[in-house]
């Protein structure tokens, strides 16, 4: 397999490492140290895909981030696709699977491409705001058609098999970018002693001395990068990222370090002495300083038919050449504004091809650089342009011509050049983007050419970054950079010996963007200004012709800037455009902002290993494994795996068929009114509260009042926030005269523990109380049912008798030989016990409980058969009954109300505002379906005249409904406006499968509404 | 009763305890350490573990009386007796955790009661419901810099340093007794979720769990 | 106006396209309007167009300090739904319906409103509640919407996770299918470009540094421009409502947050439905470019950066990872943050102020992109006629103080 | 993200082991019965949002659990001091390079804080 591009010698490439790859069907040769791009160039592959809009043919414009074309969809496998690969910045390696994201039959014959030629001009910028209107109906359908154009590579359809993770980092500075001025700053902070991290993006460290003509100390350039590597690497405090994008860049220097791990191995990650490896990882870097050596990006330059095969930056040649090995044609002519881009040039001569010419917009260039092209004897077209690349699938030629710039116009006749490749160069734009994330707005500065940064306090820029380029200057940039950083911080600086760098004379450039065409910019072959979103300098003109006079309105209006590559080739070319249509300058039109990322980052990276089974905790009794021992189906509640119910195997079943959840929920609901069950209850939040003030802030956060509750004793309270509506609820224990233990919902326990310290650190200092959780100290177990005093009696030594032991009180012994506190509390309306052990002896008190248990019929129940037995007795829960919008008035709970408590407790203002003093407000009621086979919907609306039209006057809502065993019907409960007054009325609930229901308003207790039951 | 229940939740009586990571142990294992294992973890289950609530200058005269340690005179500080068997660690301007061998927390917490006697303060048993991780081995930092946001450089996280702080998605205390030994104080309904989190991530450092 | 249609971009291609017009002028500010329309994002150009062609006020101003739509119209994640629970707040985002349902062809402006329906996942027993309720409420109001159970889920969104195994699995979702997205640029556009039309003053790149008012009753605005009289002044800038209330010594009880948002990489469709999931938090559709377009959240701070805090981002993609497994692969090209105004109950303030003449329009929090054209409506007929439109009234300022909220945050769980 | 100076732990921690309370220095009125509906309302609802510098309340959720107070500047995000509980911070919209009146009281929390900016 040939690789007629590639050069017999030279570049950075192993050529003893032949890796074999596949593009677009078809096999090819590239070796070990190249980018996929670098090997289709090799390989002589001209068309590596089509554009977006117009499907014309596009190929490698650049050698890095920057490039907008060769953006492949890569993977052999379904699982191992990878969307929108740039392949400039993929290494090759074995048996790589490439194909281009769009194109169809394939990218060397899209029949979509007659679409773009002939249907192009009627595709102008914000075409489809024009059209598509008539008849209204038919939107959906054109879209259906404008979605099949939709979208670059495709995403995998299965899982992927690989693994990512996080690195958390902190580092005194953080240099990015690992080229001249990055490692000099690296050296020069480390030798301080600074912790520093070094990350770069590209697969080896080195930046443009990887590709620099320039001797340092009278060395290749890539020597001096080997032995800065060397050094650092043997330094403790330096970590060094190869393969890394600083891809955001956060407040208070907090950096996002993307680190391609195994990207470069394979589609997938391959496995490493026999370990899964992460593909790749997520640094989050907490940084002191940052130093910002990240370079410049080349501007091409805005021509006609810009965009065939064939055209690419000037530097990205060099790159080629001298990096890979890889001369992409035969013959070059580069189009140029400055001296920089003449290497192009002088590398392409001296890889033994052929230059035909140089086009230099300057009148009277005479850089050092220049002077080196015209000894080679290379033609130099001064004050020239190329105006028009000639060809349709690869270059054929170029049209040059005298242009004037300050004119914008083509002076005389253009020569057509034969050529197959075109340079072009219109000057560096320092990378900015990192230095924007944080918000600070680039300035254009005249005298280069380009935006720089605005830096906040504690970064800094060096090198390229802010527009410092010649090599010499840009490592002594670093030095000072990486040595500031690290003195600001108190860390000694240390000099550092730099490589002496011969100084080169380079001439002023001219400030050249679009280049004039004999036509104007809207009747000229197009001049692409963003090539993977087809946006060119005549849809720029036309968007400023419609008043699209910002460049955020112009790049909305035409898009550009809104690729993968976020804009960076064209957004400067495109700003300068809309200068020039609005006559006004650069900084005028506007600035350029970037926001992270970079460059894209893939979502897997970003989640780490909070994915699948890690994506949130589960968190689990003491008891869990035996509810999953025991087929618990669980419920979620908060983070929280809580049993439902426990389906059995049904009596009649033939194959072990369960019962369904309704059957499972009647059983466990009569065994606990007719005999027992058993719920674990470890989840309820509960709060240990110590102190002389413990009953005072007691007093101040609940509803009702606890200057009474004497020592033993168990109160039930209402929690408020300040405007009166209730939040929380639980029952809290007198333990001692200063002591309490609270208990919170099991979703609101950790909020609850940060509300009482908000109101006693903020409000309430010199109140004398500590608070701490203890919710996961104790198991909780309830046990409640006619049997349940029987029960325990087998299992503790505490006094059980009805008086010693009343309901509300709480005691402490031993359950099981294991010391355990006893809260008699029912939340069922049995008679109830509920004992906490310590959470190390849960499962051994929770299997006595069983072992003594079965001959009472001893039954788990789950949260499902809790609500159905809670609901018959009207007790509430907060976040079902309540919504942030019920006071405890609306839930008729005045008797837990201290109104004539001596400090105003949260939330007792509010109550006698205009809006929940007033009549009419939605009330907690009871609701008795007219048909009791009917289990109404929960969130059922409920309304009075069912016959009204819609909108229909709705006056409240079930808030839980279920089937009651105990009832042998369904029951709700709901809250009705002015529900309190309306014991008796027929309410309607109309439902979507068009029946209405009729139920009637009653009392919201259902079972033994006088409480006898939990008091025997 | 006095005006704070004590209650020693403790027995002697032989009952089988489990620990919190009972469960995690049974479903997902415990990888034995071997050769290769470049961190090892290991659970110290059941100890004493006290949070002790009060102002500095409260506390300090009777933990050193009943304690023998002082308590720790800085934020973030972690005091350990002289056989390393008990400690106490700044949590917060007025809280401590104090991890004794486990049956000492009860018989502790009667004497530190009694030398305060007076004071306000407040001493509350969480043993059931936190568990001790060590880990240890020259993958133990960067198995933590995996889990936890803070930095654990030796520069900024030396020995006698302890902090509350995000560990994956859950909190953690994280100390650091000794040079090579880090301790995690996980609450037992998270134990699950962070030791699947550290089997995970330190499964490239062939993380062995010692029973 | 130049109309367009598909015949009139023919007939401009034939002629290079050097002869559209600009979409609106660019006019010299007149010393005095009828009204000033302070704020020139969606809702004030949408209510600048309302007030000249429903209601026959013409001589209007839109003052705007940077560029039209430049602020949260072009930082949103385009969703347009209806669904809301309380009657006041259905029947404004209701009305907003029904509005954008015609919109492209009002404005002669193709807003590409895409009803492609949304779904509001529930994942926890409590969620199925709240969506029942909601649902319920919806359809008992005249809104469009179904409870799905998981397969119903499913068979909608194929690619999404709809397994038992999930951490916290899809129990059911709630579903609007009017609802949709729509191109949030357009929006700004075509109510700029109609509103001018009909003789509307856009004044760009014009800020206002004062309010001119004389006992009690507001005159004006001083602006970098000069001054400008008006007896009716309407705010609409959200982002910049609390700042500029001081301007005139109201206080509102908003907090301005950032909320952040992100896009993929442009990718072949595969999601043709908006998915929301306020449990697992994130939200999700894919535009017609084919870039996933993803809501975070609000960061809990004050914040006008126009950013936020980058775990948010984390935690959104978590959610969106477990969702969509097979987007893990799938690469993040880009996020942003917008500046939202929340108001404590979570839905806006349309309200009249101590000022005579001066009105308020704000507090949108999330869901101000799907208003604009409802609130824009019932904004100027309240502007037009000093008394606000019925749909309106319970948007006032006073409720904070009477207690009277609409607590849609509390009740329904759902936001965005 | 934030890199947030806690004064009560005495160093740098990061913004995810805090959760933001909204406005400092609310205090709820001495007697509730006495206020009106309006100033009721004011208290539970209106609150500053000024474009620069903010006075907020943080709690260290994952941390000391203490609650204080930021100055913060709510463009740039740079965090000018943090504050304990019951103290008054120095840079106020007055005093924007600090030194409010009230000031000096907590040098040290500024000193600690400056350096981590933007």
């Amino acid at each position: 397999m040939s690789q007629p591009n590639r050069l017999s010698q030279g570049g950075r490439i192993d050529r003893s490492r032949k890796l074999h790859f596949t593009f677009n069907g078809k096999r090819y040769q590239g070796h070990a140290g190249d980018t996929l791009a670098a090997a289709l160039l090799a390989n002589g592959v001209d068309i590596v895909n089509r554009s977006f809009k117009y499907s014309r043919p596009r190929g490698i414009v650049a050698a890095g981030a920057e490039e907008p074309n060769a953006v492949v969809q890569l993977g052999s496998s379904e699982a191992g696709q990878v969307p929108n690969v740039r392949a400039t910045q993929q290494a090759l390696f074995d048996g790589l699977v490439a194909r281009s994201t769009n194109g169809w039959p394939n990218v060397q014959r899209d029949m979509m491409s007659l679409v773009g030629k002939l249907g192009g001009q009627f595709m102008p910028p914000g075409f489809y705001y024009k059209t598509f209107m008539a008849p209204a109906s038919l939107w959906m359908t054109y879209e259906k058609f404008i979605r099949k154009g939709a979208g670059l590579g495709r995403s995998p359809t299965e899982q992927d098999p690989d693994i990512y993770d996080h690195l958390h980092q902190h580092c005194d500075v953080l240099v990015i970018g690992a080229g001249p001025a990055g490692l000099a700053a690296t050296l020069a902070a480390a030798r301080s002693g600074a912790r520093v991290i070094l990350c770069d993006e590209q697969e080896e460290m080195g930046g443009s001395l990887l590709d620099a003509r320039e001797r340092l100390d009278g060395k290749p350039a890539s020597q001096w990068v080997a032995e800065a590597l060397a050094t650092l690497a043997g330094m403790e405090n330096v970590t060094l990222l190869p393969r890394t994008t600083a891809n955001g860049y956060h407040d208070h220097h907090f950096v996002t370090l993307h680190e391609r791990r195994t990207e470069h191995l394979g589609e997938t990650a391959p496995l490493r002495d026999g370990h899964r490896q992460v593909r790749s990882r997520m640094h989050r870097v907490r940084a002191g300083r940052v130093v910002l050596a990240t370079g410049t990006h080349e501007r091409p330059l805005v021509y006609a038919n810009n965009d065939v095969p064939g055209n690419l930056v000037a530097g990205a040649v060099s790159t080629y050449v001298r990096r890979y090995g890889v001369v992409p044609g035969q013959r070059l002519v580069l189009s140029t504004s400055n001296d920089h881009a003449y290497r192009a040039a002088l590398d392409w001569l001296e890889s033994g091809r052929e230059v035909v010419a140089i086009a230099d917009a300057r009148a009277n260039p005479d850089g050092e650089l220049v002077e080196q092209a015209r000894a080679q004897g290379i033609r130099i077209m001064t004050g020239s342009a190329v105006v028009e690349a000639k060809g349709d699938t690869r270059v054929t030629g170029a049209r040059v011509a005298k242009v004037d710039l300050d004119g914008f116009r083509v002076v005389g006749k253009a020569e057509t050049l034969d050529c197959d490749t075109i340079a072009s160069s219109g000057g560096y734009s320092p990378v900015i983007h990192l230095a924007s994330h944080t918000g600070g707005r680039p300035t254009w500065r005249d005298d280069l050419l380009a935006f720089v940064p605005t830096l906040v306090k504690g970064v800094s820029a060096a090198g390229g970054a802010h527009g410092i380029y010649a090599t010499a200057e840009v490592l002594a940039d670093g030095q000072h950079a990486g040595g500031q950083a690290a003195s600001e911080l108190g860390f000694q600086a240390v000099s550092i010996e730099l490589p002496k760098v011969a100084a080169r004379r380079d001439g002023p450039a001219c400030a050249l963007y679009q280049v004039p065409h004999e036509k104007p910019t809207l009747r000229a072959p197009k001049q692409f200004v963003d090539l993977q979103n087809d946006v060119t300098a005549a849809g720029i003109e036309l968007a400023t012709r419609e008043g699209f006079e910002s460049i955020e309105h112009v790049k909305r209006y035409t898009a550009m800037g809104f690729g993968t590559d976020q804009g960076k080739l064209g957004n400067i070319n495109g700003m300068a455009i809309a200068a020039r249509c609005l006559n006004k300058s650069i900084p005028e039109v506007g600035t350029t902002v970037f926001r992270p990322n970079y460059t894209p980052v893939t979502f897997g990276a970003i989640v780490g290993r909070h994915c699948r089974e890690l994506f949130d905790p589960e968190r689990y009794t003491a008891m869990h494994q035996w509810h999953v021992e025991h087929g618990a189906e669980f419920e979620d509640v908060g983070q929280w795996k809580r049993p439902w119910y426990f389906p059995q195997v049904r009596a009649d079943a033939v194959n072990g068929e369960l019962e369904s959840m309704a059957e499972a929920v009647a059983r466990e609901c009569r065994a606990v009114r007719e005999a027992i069950g058993i719920l674990d209850a470890s989840t309820l939040g509960k709060i240990d509260i110590q102190g002389p003030d413990a009953r005072e802030f007691l007093g101040r956060v609940y509803t009702n009042k606890w200057a009474k509750l004497a020592p033993g004793r168990v109160r039930y309270g209402l929690m408020c926030k300040d405007d009166g509506m209730v939040f929380d609820d639980g029952t809290t224990s007198c333990l001692g005269e200063n002591h309490f233990l609270m208990t919170t919902t099991t979703g609101g326990a950790a909020g609850v523990l940060e509300w009482l310290e908000l109101w006693h650190q903020t409000e309430w200092p010199e109140l004398q109380v500590y608070f701490t959780s203890v919710t996961d100290h104790w198991a909780t177990m309830t046990i409640t049912g006619p049997e349940a005093r029987k029960l325990l009696a087998e299992l503790t030594d505490i006094d059980l008798d009805r008086e010693a032991f009343q309901f509300m009180d709480w005691r402490e012994g031993k359950v099981a030989d294991v010391p355990a506190r006893v809260f008699r509390i029912s939340f069922t309306g049995e008679l109830a016990y509920e004992i906490n052990v310590q959470a190390n002896y849960a499962q051994h008190v929770w299997d006595a409980l069983f072992a003594h248990g079965e001959k009472y019929g001893l039954t788990p129940y789950g949260t499902e058969t809790m609500h159905v037995l809670r609901a018959e007795k009207g007790f509430i829960i907060a976040g079902q009954e309540t919504d942030g919008s019920v006071t405890p008035e609306d839930l008729g709970m005045q008797w837990c109300v201290g109104y004539d408590k001596p400090f105003s407790w949260i939330g007792q203002r509010a109550l006698t505002r205009e809006d929940t003093k007033r009549e009419g407000r939605k009330q907690l009621v009871g609701l008795k379906p007219k048909d009791a086979k009917v289990v109404l919907e929960e969130g059922a609306q409920i309304v009075l005249d069912p016959t009204h039209a819609i909108p229909m006057p709705m006056v409240g809502h079930v808030t839980s409904s279920y089937y009651s065993p105990t009832l042998d019907s369904g029951f709700a409960l709901a809250v009705i406006k002015g529900g309190q007054q309306r014991m008796g009325e027929t309410v309607y609930l109309p439902m979507a499968d068009g029946q209405t229901h009729e139920a009637e308003i009653v009392s919201p207790i259902f079972v033994d509404p006088k409480g006898e039951r939990q008091n025997v | 009763m006095s005006n704070v229940a004590i209650f020693d939740t403790r027995t002697d009586a032989k009952i089988p305890l489990e620990s919190p990571l009972a469960y995690a142990y049974r479903r997902f294992g415990a990888p034995a350490a071997t050769a290769r294992s470049r961190v090892t973890l290991r659970e110290r289950p059941f100890l004493g573990h006290l949070i002790l609530r009060g102002g500095a200058i409260v506390l300090d005269e009777a933990v050193r009386e009943v304690l023998g340690i002082s308590l720790p005179g800085e934020p973030q500080g972690l005091v350990l007796d002289a056989e390393g068997e008990r400690s106490i660690q700044w949590l917060s301007p007025d809280e401590w955790l104090v991890i004794v061998p486990g049956g000492e927390e009860f018989t502790l917490e009667n004497r530190l009661r009694e030398a305060l006697a007076g004071a306000h303060f407040a001493i509350s048993n969480v043993s059931g419901g936190q568990t001790l991780v060590e880990l240890e081995g020259e993958a133990a930092r960067e198995l933590l810099m995996k889990s936890v946001i803070y930095d654990v450089h030796p520069s900024h996280f030396p020995v006698g340093k302890g902090v509350t702080t995000v560990f994956a998605k859950t909190t953690v205390i994280l100390r650091r007794p000794s040079d090579a030994r880090w301790e995690l104080v996980v609450r037992r309904s998270f134990a699950d979720y962070t030791y699947r989190w550290l089997l995970d991530a330190g499964e490239a450092h062939d993380i062995g769990v010692e029973r | 106006m130049q109309r367009y249609s598909g015949f009139g971009l023919v007939k401009h291609a034939l002629s290079h396209h050097e002869n559209w017009q600009r979409q609106w002028r660019n006019p010299v500010p007149k010393k005095q309007y009828d009204v000033i329309i302070v704020g020139g994002g969606g809702h004030g150009l949408a209510t600048a167009y309302y007030l000249a062609k429903e209601f026959g006020v013409k001589n209007v101003a839109v003052i705007e300090k940077g560029w039209l739509g430049g602020g949260n119209t072009a930082r949103n994640t385009t969703i347009v739904r209806s669904n809301y629970l309380w009657d006041e707040a259905a029947a404004l985002y209701e009305h907003s319906m029904k509005l954008w349902e015609g919109l492209s062809q009002d404005l002669n402006y193709n807003v590409m409103f895409s009803q492609r329906g949304v779904l509001n996942l529930g994942h926890t027993l409590q969620d199925m509640r709240d969506i029942q309720r909601r649902v319920n409420a919806n359809r008992l109001n005249g809104i469009d919407g179904e409870v799905l159970d998981a397969k119903g889920v499913q068979a909608l969104v194929p690619i999404m996770d709809c397994s038992k195994n999930a951490r916290y699995p899809v129990l059911g979702a709630s579903w609007q299918p009017r609802a949709g997205v729509a191109r949030h640029d357009a929006v700004a556009w075509g109510f700029a470009r109609a509103a001018d039309a009909h003789g509307v003053d856009i004044l760009q790149q014009t800020e206002v540094t004062g309010f001119k008012i004389r006992d009690g009753q507001i005159h004006g605005v001083h602006t970098n421009r000069g001054d400008i009289e008006a007896k009716t002044v309407g705010c609409v800038t959200a982002g910049n409502s609390g700042v500029l209330a001081k301007m005139a010594g109201i206080k509102l009880p908003l907090e301005s947050h950032p909320l952040q948002a992100l896009v993929s990489e442009p990718i072949k469709p595969v999601l043709d439905t908006v998915v929301m999931s306020n449990h697992v938090h994130g939200y999700i559709s894919q535009s017609d470019k084919g870039d996933l377009v993803i809501g975070a959240g609000i960061d809990g701070y004050n914040g006008y950066g126009q950013r936020g805090s980058y775990p948010t981002i984390e935690h959104t993609l978590q959610a969106i990872v477990e969702m969509f497994p097979i987007f893990s692969r799938v690469r993040m090209n880009r996020q942003w943050g917008g500046i939202v105004d929340t108001c404590p109950d979570a839905c806006p303030i349309l309200s009249k102020t101590r000022v005579k003449g001066l009105y308020f329009n704000c507090g949108w929090g999330t869901g101000g992109f799907k208003a604009t054209p409802g609130s824009g409506h019932v904004f100027a007929a309240s502007l037009a006629k000093g008394e606000m439109h019925s749909i309106a009234a319970p948007f006032s300022i006073d409720r904070f103080h009477t207690g009277a909220l609409v607590d849609e945050h509390g009740a329904a769980g759902v936001a965005h | 993200m934030f890199n947030i100076h806690c004064p009560y732990c005495g160093e740098l921690r990061e913004e995810e082991e805090f959760h933001p309370k909204g406005q400092a220095h609310i205090a709820r009125p001495a007697d509730p019965a006495a206020c009106t509906d309006e100033e009721w309302g004011d208290y539970l609802f209106f609150r500053d949002n000024p474009r620069g510098i903010h006075h907020e309340l943080w709690v260290h959720a994952v941390g000391c659990r203490k609650f204080f107070n930021i100055t913060r500047h709510t463009v740039s995000y740079e965090i000018l001091e943090t504050y304990k509980m019951g103290e008054q911070p120095s840079f106020t919209a007055e005093y924007p390079q600090g030194g409010s009146d009230a000031a000096a009281m907590h040098p040290a929390q500024v000193a600690q804080q400056a350096g981590v900016h933007a």
